[in-house]
């Protein structure tokens, strides 16, 4: 290190420190909620240390019991929730591996063409033309489904992207090489390029597990029938009451739930989650 | 066993209840099943139930709030008029058995009955008898008037009983359109649009604007308290926590509040008025919603519907419903039940809203409203009535803007369903 | 664009691997912004039941539409300030974890999970904390003299679904900055301070501009997640509101299509939408190419 | 094992670039050809064509009897190495020599035997089992060697398959090649830009320049008789000084204006400009009576074994190379044999007289 | 300008490792001192704790008479040149020239002249405006060279600077670098790994190993009088060839058997084993009767203006040195000269007897 302050190395820590806490902050105060009784929260400011009613709550919210503001029981919401979200990277990964293997290693007519429609929705959210969108599912009669909850949002480019890039630094010799060794095309995909992607592959899973855990318009829309809500789509559902008071202990113990899953999945695979990330956008 | 699916929006309380008529349908008998679902607000089940329709995926019965009456009206293929349901059905069903005051609101010009009336209510006034006592006012006492009101406040604040004196629900449905009927102003022309599409608001009326100005004066004092847009989801733990003395809002509210206000005694009033205004007070508008049926099912469905909705309006139903709920019992048989059982008699305050609506005999100004577009009139309404408090505009600005916006609104509408 | 110097010589394979993808965009990005586009030239009544041709009308409408244009202006705001506050403290976040020599890896793992919280859910929890009646820090701010109420005041809704929005892009943020801070050699900081620069020198004139690639990434990036993504936050917070201050575009499009029911206005939004988010990926695009031949 | 014979061959790239052109090459059964040449020379380019990785624009490769043009790469019979190994870094070392073996439906026995035996051969048994980064440079070379040897292919082709490494561990990698290939007798192709490499591998070398062949022989051969300034300067080191210099009368005039006589059978003409080569090693220090030319010392490098001493001569400067514990003065007087002297056409730089 | 002097250097690494102990060095004013070793021997550590990047464990760096262990790098007068240049990429190559001199608050019109000066110098005036993207290997070298001489330091510091270069810039480079300190008279010290850039730019060697001195001399020194095997093997191309030997009577018998009589004042001890080290050149061809010893060759390396004979005896292999031309046979007799001869503590490596 060039310098060997004390006191810039102090305050680096206490800078950090302090973003540590802010960042902890909200999600601390939705924990210590959802540990009262909702009648705590009729009056007065929200408690700052942790009640006891806790495992209550949260056996209540998981089974769904008495809650009618959400119909359904967490439970099923968080399955629900994990199939989209394995469906959504999963099919994510399947077709954008092999799109950019055709973009990367062939030449073909209207490579182009096809490279620009895919790439234009790179940053394209299904949120701007949702109205659209939300039609030609319903016509493709796919509302309550989970062909619906996720084929329409692995359509993304970001994938594809990830995967050209990726591809673009494997050295060109490793495919002459395994040219030269009487490797075809798919030989070629399925003994070098896939085993080479692995890492690439699972951290973008862990990205797109996210991504796909965390929708909320679309689950909302396309989803009539409770028995496919996700648990994100669902908590909006419990904040808003009428002529009532929303159940606070309920709502946070919904939020820890539906913020528990990829959050761990963030802070096991963090590595794996950094490399994700960063490459998925660069 | 034919399925129908029945989408609403009743949360907390109240859909509990729904859920438990529902059960009790189902076990009643086994041909049908309804199958409730929460959607959210009114205004978000209503427009899920369109976004629905169009998608194919419509629920067979909705449920829809009173300001949405005039778009589904409009719908003609889409929407099943209830009266020809019963009709094509066979179902014993007598429109008649209705209060007049709940089905005018959801009768077309030839006096046919287009939904299903179940849960209809009126805004009134609930407040905290034990502040009300500790200001030293008398708690079986509600305020009449706007400025007994105001009085009863400033007292209930100096006094540090509570640290203000109202909120209230429904901006919209209470503070402006029910303002309007009470002291019996028009909300628009061509009989508050039940003459047609090509009616216009008139809700900038002297009134309405002076109702305005002293809820921008009174929030500034800290009389009143702004409870938030729509519903008003705020408004309600205001009154529960004991910070508000007084809280006007929907009958129907009466559940929420009997099972939070745990640690103090509530009084119920009918709406302040203006005494100055002649006229008033004329009588209030209903709220609340009816089911709606959806065009685009097979037979049975809709035999299950009309099964149904004999059920729904059986006067033990709608008895149990009004008295848990608070809305209004839409039959007589099931006003005439509870009375029956003395319902009234051992929860006095439960038939203010039922006086508040039969107060005097409906005239063209007060027997309800029905323009298209009118769920995003509401919002305009919010909207202005925010720009109001925030001091962006006055009173009358504020109105008059509604009028502008809302206008233009009805004339969207007027020209998609010409 | 790119490819590899040898490439395989099939005909038929290439469109076989791309048939998938080009499926599910076609279905499900291409033809709906097509509809779009269509439907932005149509007036329809809600059920759709009536449609009638009217041209140009729902964009003449838009440009004139005072709270178009409003939500044009919100929309400027929000972005600018959620990218510009979660950058920040991004950045300063990411030079103290690059200077600390011990923990980095704890900092990094104790700041990135919100990156992994839904909007939505990110939206309910800071409503919580500013919730007028019960709110923690709308308390807080009561007892220093602020009377937070963000139903009504359009800077405290502002401030709150920025600070929303901008918490769960700081880690995203952080991340990135790290790992340019982390690519800027060593010896390009040691050659500063042998020319004999302290800290901040160093830090506005070498690190800085060093950083400002990534910097433009981020902006890029948040812009469009400000823009686009934090349509979750906004429904779960304000709804847009009070009186429409927290309108964002694309959440207009969505209240204007689902909630009113206004299908050729909405449509009509979209297109000018989608054109926007068009510029910016051409624009990020152009970046990242240039970037990899760098 | 084959000949590869290589008529008329010309490559011109999508973007117009012609890398290779017209050249002409037969390579002989068993035969080390090196390409050498300076960067973007072409020498990649014609050795891709010969995998079959480039497409050919003109001209024809064969192997063998058979005309390979329109081949992939994998029906060529022939194994190439890369300069970055090009291992599958995913796999085994024992995986890695198999694959080719395995796409092609070798029994496993067989298989087994070959990579045991290349493995014996190489000394990279230890780590048959490890992946490629768990190796050395100078190991994984020697995988990638292996890679090739296994498939028993008819000819190598190498790309600067040694540039990777470091200056010590190329000497010796370069070593083994060699011994590598004499026992195979494969025929090989092998690229490099280095000259050392080249002059020490190759039983001939082919000096490419612009995409043509400047000229081929044996290492020994175009040391000696380089057909250009081109191949004077980049065979060799350090590089042959290259000074402008007269011919009249059976007189070489240096720039410093001493005149040397040399024999007229030397001379290729009789008048005018011509450019002199001198090798470094081929100027002795002369007693001042003897000396050719004087020229001022600017700086000596110790190279211990050597002493390199750099030169002015009129605004020129030149190396000589002397034997370690020469003593060197200021000034210094020179002499060189005529046999030494190089003469190249001072305009086209292409060598004057016989070789 | 200034001395610089190392007492007891240690540097001990937060992991534990000591890349550095107690090193001890006097460097005198102007003199220009290559740290020469294998990879990881400490020597950019042992830089660094000079230039004040990294902290020192034990020990003291003094520049002139000032002790500056604690201060900054700035405050050290110093400037130092890094393997990857390490050049300010925003900025123009007039702005990296004049970075230290702003941070200083030179007056403009001084920092023009000196800016301008060094440019006239490295002749990279007309590349000033230029980004650093847009120069070559070898210009981006000038630059980082002129960073650090504007600064008129009282030392400058290399690690590695040519090291991403390659070989023939490396040369010429290296040659500009020597012409450059010794006209400026700067300080310096200068880290590389090869051994040849090593001698021939040092004034005085420093071989490093594992963290430690193990030699210090001039070129000639170090490579005439190695104070081990190790020192040995490690400068000079090829390799100095060591084989086990062992001394009875006067003489030395070697590994085949053949012993050579070696004046007893050249020999260290009377008997037992040592190692014996020969230098390729000094191996020389000589009749069957003169000859120390016969050798089998293995293969012969072509230089061109060399040739390496590559030998084998008994199991250990050598390498000797001939002028080309020189006709070899597949079994050489080979001689050489008592003096020539180095010995070394057959157990420690470590030379015997005199240097
Ligand atoms: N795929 C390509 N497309 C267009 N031009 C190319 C391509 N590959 C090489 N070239 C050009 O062809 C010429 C010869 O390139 P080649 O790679 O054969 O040179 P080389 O002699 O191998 O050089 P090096 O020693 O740098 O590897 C160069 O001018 C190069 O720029
Ligand atoms: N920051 C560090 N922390 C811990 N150990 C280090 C650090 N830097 C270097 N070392 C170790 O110290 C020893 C000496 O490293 P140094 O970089 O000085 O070697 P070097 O001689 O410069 O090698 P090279 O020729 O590879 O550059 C090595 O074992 C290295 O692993
Ligand atoms: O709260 P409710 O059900 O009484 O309804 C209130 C209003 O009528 C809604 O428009
Ligand atoms: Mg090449
Ligand atoms: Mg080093």
């Amino acid at each position: 290190m060039v310098e060997n302050r004390r006191f810039l190395d102090i305050l680096a820590h206490a800078v950090l420190l302090l973003g540590v806490l802010a960042v902890a902050f909200p999600v601390y105060v939705a924990f210590v909620a959802s540990t009262h009784p909702s009648s705590d929260f009729v009056s007065g400011v929200v408690p700052l240390l942790p009640g006891s009613e806790g495992l209550a709550t949260y056996r209540e919210v998981l089974a769904g019991g008495g809650s009618t503001q959400m119909s359904v029981p967490i439970a099923l919401a968080l399955k629900n929730s994990l199939i989209m979200a394995l469906a959504i990277a999963l099919g994510k990964i399947a077709i954008s591996i092999l799109s950019a293997y055709a973009i990367v290693w062939f030449r073909f007519p209207l490579r182009q063409l096809a490279f620009w429609a895919i790439f234009i929705t790179l940053m394209l959210p299904v949120e701007v033309r949702i109205v659209p969108t939300f039609k030609v599912v319903a016509d493709l009669g796919l509302l309550n489904s989970y062909a619906g909850l996720s084929v329409p949002l692995i359509a993304s480019a970001t994938a594809t992207f990830l995967f050209r890039q990726v591809f673009l630094t494997i050295p060109d010799e490793l495919m002459e090489a395994a040219r030269i060794d009487g490797a075809g095309p798919i030989r070629f995909f399925r003994d070098v390029l896939v085993p080479l992607s692995q890492t690439n592959i699972a951290a973008l899973f862990v990205i797109l597990f996210i991504y796909g855990w965390n929708q909320y318009l679309w689950p909302i829309l396309i989803t009539t029938d409770d028995s496919f809500t996700t648990v994100v789509a669902g908590i909006k559902r419990m904040a808003d009451v009428t002529d009532g008071e929303p159940r606070w202990n309920d709502i946070m113990a919904t939020a820890m739930l539906a913020m528990a899953p990829p959050a761990l999945v963030v802070i096991v695979m963090q590595r794996l989650f950094v490399k994700g990330l960063v490459e998925t956008e660069k | 066993q034919t399925e129908i699916q029945w989408w609403h929006a009743m949360g907390g309380e109240l859909g509990a209840k729904l859920e438990e008529i529902v059960a009790g349908y189902n076990a009643s008998q086994s041909d049908y099943k309804v199958v409730p679902t929460y959607k959210g607000t009114y205004a978000e089940t209503m427009t899920a139930a369109i976004a629905a329709f169009r998608a194919g995926e419509q629920p067979d019965v909705v449920q829809v709030f009173e300001v949405g009456t005039g778009t589904m009206m409009a719908a003609q293929g889409a929407v099943y008029p209830v009266y020809k349901l019963m009709e094509d059905m066979g179902a014993d069903f007598d429109p008649k058995g209705f209060l007049p005051a709940v089905v005018g609101y959801y009768t077309d010009t030839e006096g046919n009955m287009l939904s299903m009336p179940f849960n209809s209510s009126t805004p009134i006034l609930y407040y905290n008898k034990d502040v009300f006592a500790k200001a030293g006012l008398d708690p079986e006492k509600a305020p009449a008037t706007w400025a007994e009101l105001e009085a009863d406040a400033k007292q209930i604040m100096a006094s540090g009983a509570a640290k203000c004196g109202f909120t209230t629900g429904w901006i919209s449905w209470v503070q402006l359109e029910n303002l309007s009927a009470w002291h019996n102003q028009p909300i628009g022309t061509e009989e508050n649009g039940f003459g047609g599409l090509d009616a216009e608001l008139t809700v900038n009326g002297p009134v309405q604007v002076k109702h305005w100005e002293n809820l921008a004066r009174w929030q500034k004092e800290g009389i009143f308290q702004y409870g938030g847009p729509g519903g008003g989801a705020d408004a309600a733990p205001k009154f529960y926590a004991q910070e508000c003395a007084i809280y006007m809002n929907s009958s129907a509210s009466r559940a929420g509040v009997i099972a939070n206000a745990k640690d103090f005694t509530v009084g119920y009033g009918m709406l302040p008025y203006y005494d100055d205004v002649e006229g008033a007070p004329q009588n209030s508008i209903i709220g609340g919603a009816t089911l709606w049926v959806l065009q685009g099912k097979e037979n049975d469905h809709y035999k299950a519907v009309a099964d149904f909705f004999h059920y729904l309006s059986s006067p033990e139903v709608q008895a149990d419903w009004h008295q848990f709920s608070g809305y209004l019992p839409i039959t007589q048989a099931a006003y005439d039940l509870s009375k029956e059982q003395g319902y009234y008699d051992a929860n006095p305050g439960a038939e203010t809203g039922l006086k508040q609506i039969t107060l005097n005999a409906p005239t063209a100004n007060s027997k309800g409203l029905r323009f298209g577009n009118y769920v995003q009139i509401r919002d305009v309404i919010d909207e202005e009535f925010q720009r109001l408090l925030s001091g962006e505009v006055d009173a009358k600005t504020a109105l008059d803007s509604v009028v502008t916006r809302g206008n233009a609104l009805i004339r969207d509408f007027e020209a998609a369903n010409k | 664009m790119q490819h590899k110097r040898t490439t395989f010589r099939h005909r038929g394979l290439p469109y076989l691997l791309l048939a998938p993808q080009l499926a599910v965009t076609g279905v499900f990005f291409l033809w709906p912004a097509g509809q779009a586009v269509w439907q932005s030239f149509l007036r329809e009544d809600a059920f759709g039941l009536k449609t009638s041709f009217v041209g140009l009308a729902n964009y003449t409408k838009l440009l004139h539409d005072p709270q178009y244009l409003g939500s044009l202006h919100v929309t400027v705001i929000f972005s600018l300030a959620t990218a510009a506050l979660s950058i920040v403290s991004a950045l300063v976040l990411a030079l103290a974890a690059d200077r600390v020599l011990r923990g980095p890896r704890v900092y990094t793992a104790l700041l990135v999970w919100p990156y992994a919280v839904a909007p939505a859910i990110a939206g309910v929890l800071w409503w919580f904390l500013f919730n007028p009646t019960i709110g923690i820090l709308s308390y807080a701010l009561r007892a220093l003299g602020h009377d937070w109420n963000h139903l009504l005041d359009k800077t405290d809704a502002m401030v709150l679904v920025i600070l929303a929005a901008a918490w769960k892009q700081v880690s995203y943020n952080f991340l990135f900055f790290l790992a340019g801070l982390q690519a800027i050699p060593a010896s390009l900081r040691e050659a500063a301070a042998i020319d004999g620069a302290g800290p901040v020198k160093r830090f506005f004139t070498i690190v800085a501009p060093l950083l400002s690639p990534t910097t433009f990434f981020l902006l890029v990036v948040n812009v469009v997640y400000t823009m686009f993504d934090t349509f979750a936050v906004i429904d779960a917070t304000t709804e847009g509101g009070p009186a429409q201050a927290t309108n964002i575009l694309v959440y207009k499009v969505y209240r204007d299509g689902f909630i009113g029911l206004d299908l050729g206005g909405s449509a009509a939004q979209s297109v000018v939408l989608m054109g926007i988010v068009i510029v910016l990926t051409v624009v990020q695009f152009r970046f990242i190419e240039r970037k990899v031949t760098y | 094992m084959a000949a590869i014979t290589l008529e008329n061959l010309t490559k011109t790239y999508a973007g117009g670039v012609t890398a290779v052109s017209g050249v002409d090459l037969d390579i002989a059964d068993g035969e080390f050809v090196v390409l050498v040449g300076p960067s973007g020379c072409g020498k990649s380019t014609l050795l891709r064509m010969i995998a079959g990785l480039e497409t050919v624009s003109a001209g024809a490769v064969r192997i063998g009897a058979r005309e390979v043009n329109r081949l992939e790469p994998a029906e060529r019979d022939i194994a190439m190495v890369f300069q970055n190994y090009a291992l599958y870094p995913h796999i085994t070392v024992r995986q890695n020599l198999s694959y080719g073996l395995r796409n092609r439906r070798i029994p496993k026995d067989e298989i087994a035997r070959r990579v045991g035996e290349a493995a014996r051969m190489l000394e990279i048994g230890p780590y048959l089992d490890r992946k490629p980064r768990a190796l050395s440079g100078g190991q994984r070379q020697r995988v990638a060697m292996g890679r090739a040897i296994v498939r028993e292919p008819a000819a190598f082709l190498f790309d600067e398959p040694l540039s990777n490494l470091d200056a010590k561990l190329r000497v010796s990698m370069r070593g083994e090649i060699r011994a590598l290939q004499k026992r195979l007798g494969t025929t090989s192709v092998y690229v490099t830009h280095d000259q050392l490499e080249a002059m020490t591998l190759a039983d001939r070398l082919v000096v490419l320049r612009g995409g043509r062949i400047e000229q081929v022989g044996t290492p020994l051969d175009v040391y000696r008789n380089p057909v250009s300034t081109f191949v004077a300067e980049f065979i060799g080191a350090p590089a042959m000084n290259l000074l402008p210099a007269q011919i009249a009368q059976e007189r070489l005039r240096l720039p410093c204006g001493a005149a040397v006589a040399v024999p007229s059978c030397l001379l290729p003409r009789a008048e005018g400009p011509v450019t002199l080569g001198l090798r470094a090693e081929d100027l002795r220090l002369a007693s001042p009576e003897d000396a050719a030319f004087h020229a001022d010392l600017s700086h000596v490098e110790e190279l211990g074994s050597q002493r390199l001493a750099h030169l002015r001569l009129s605004g020129h400067s030149l190396v000589a190379a002397f034997d370690k514990g020469v003593a060197l003065s200021d000034r210094l007087a020179l002499a060189f044999a005529p046999e030494a002297v190089h003469l190249f056409d001072a305009r086209t730089g292409l060598r004057l007289g016989a070789p």
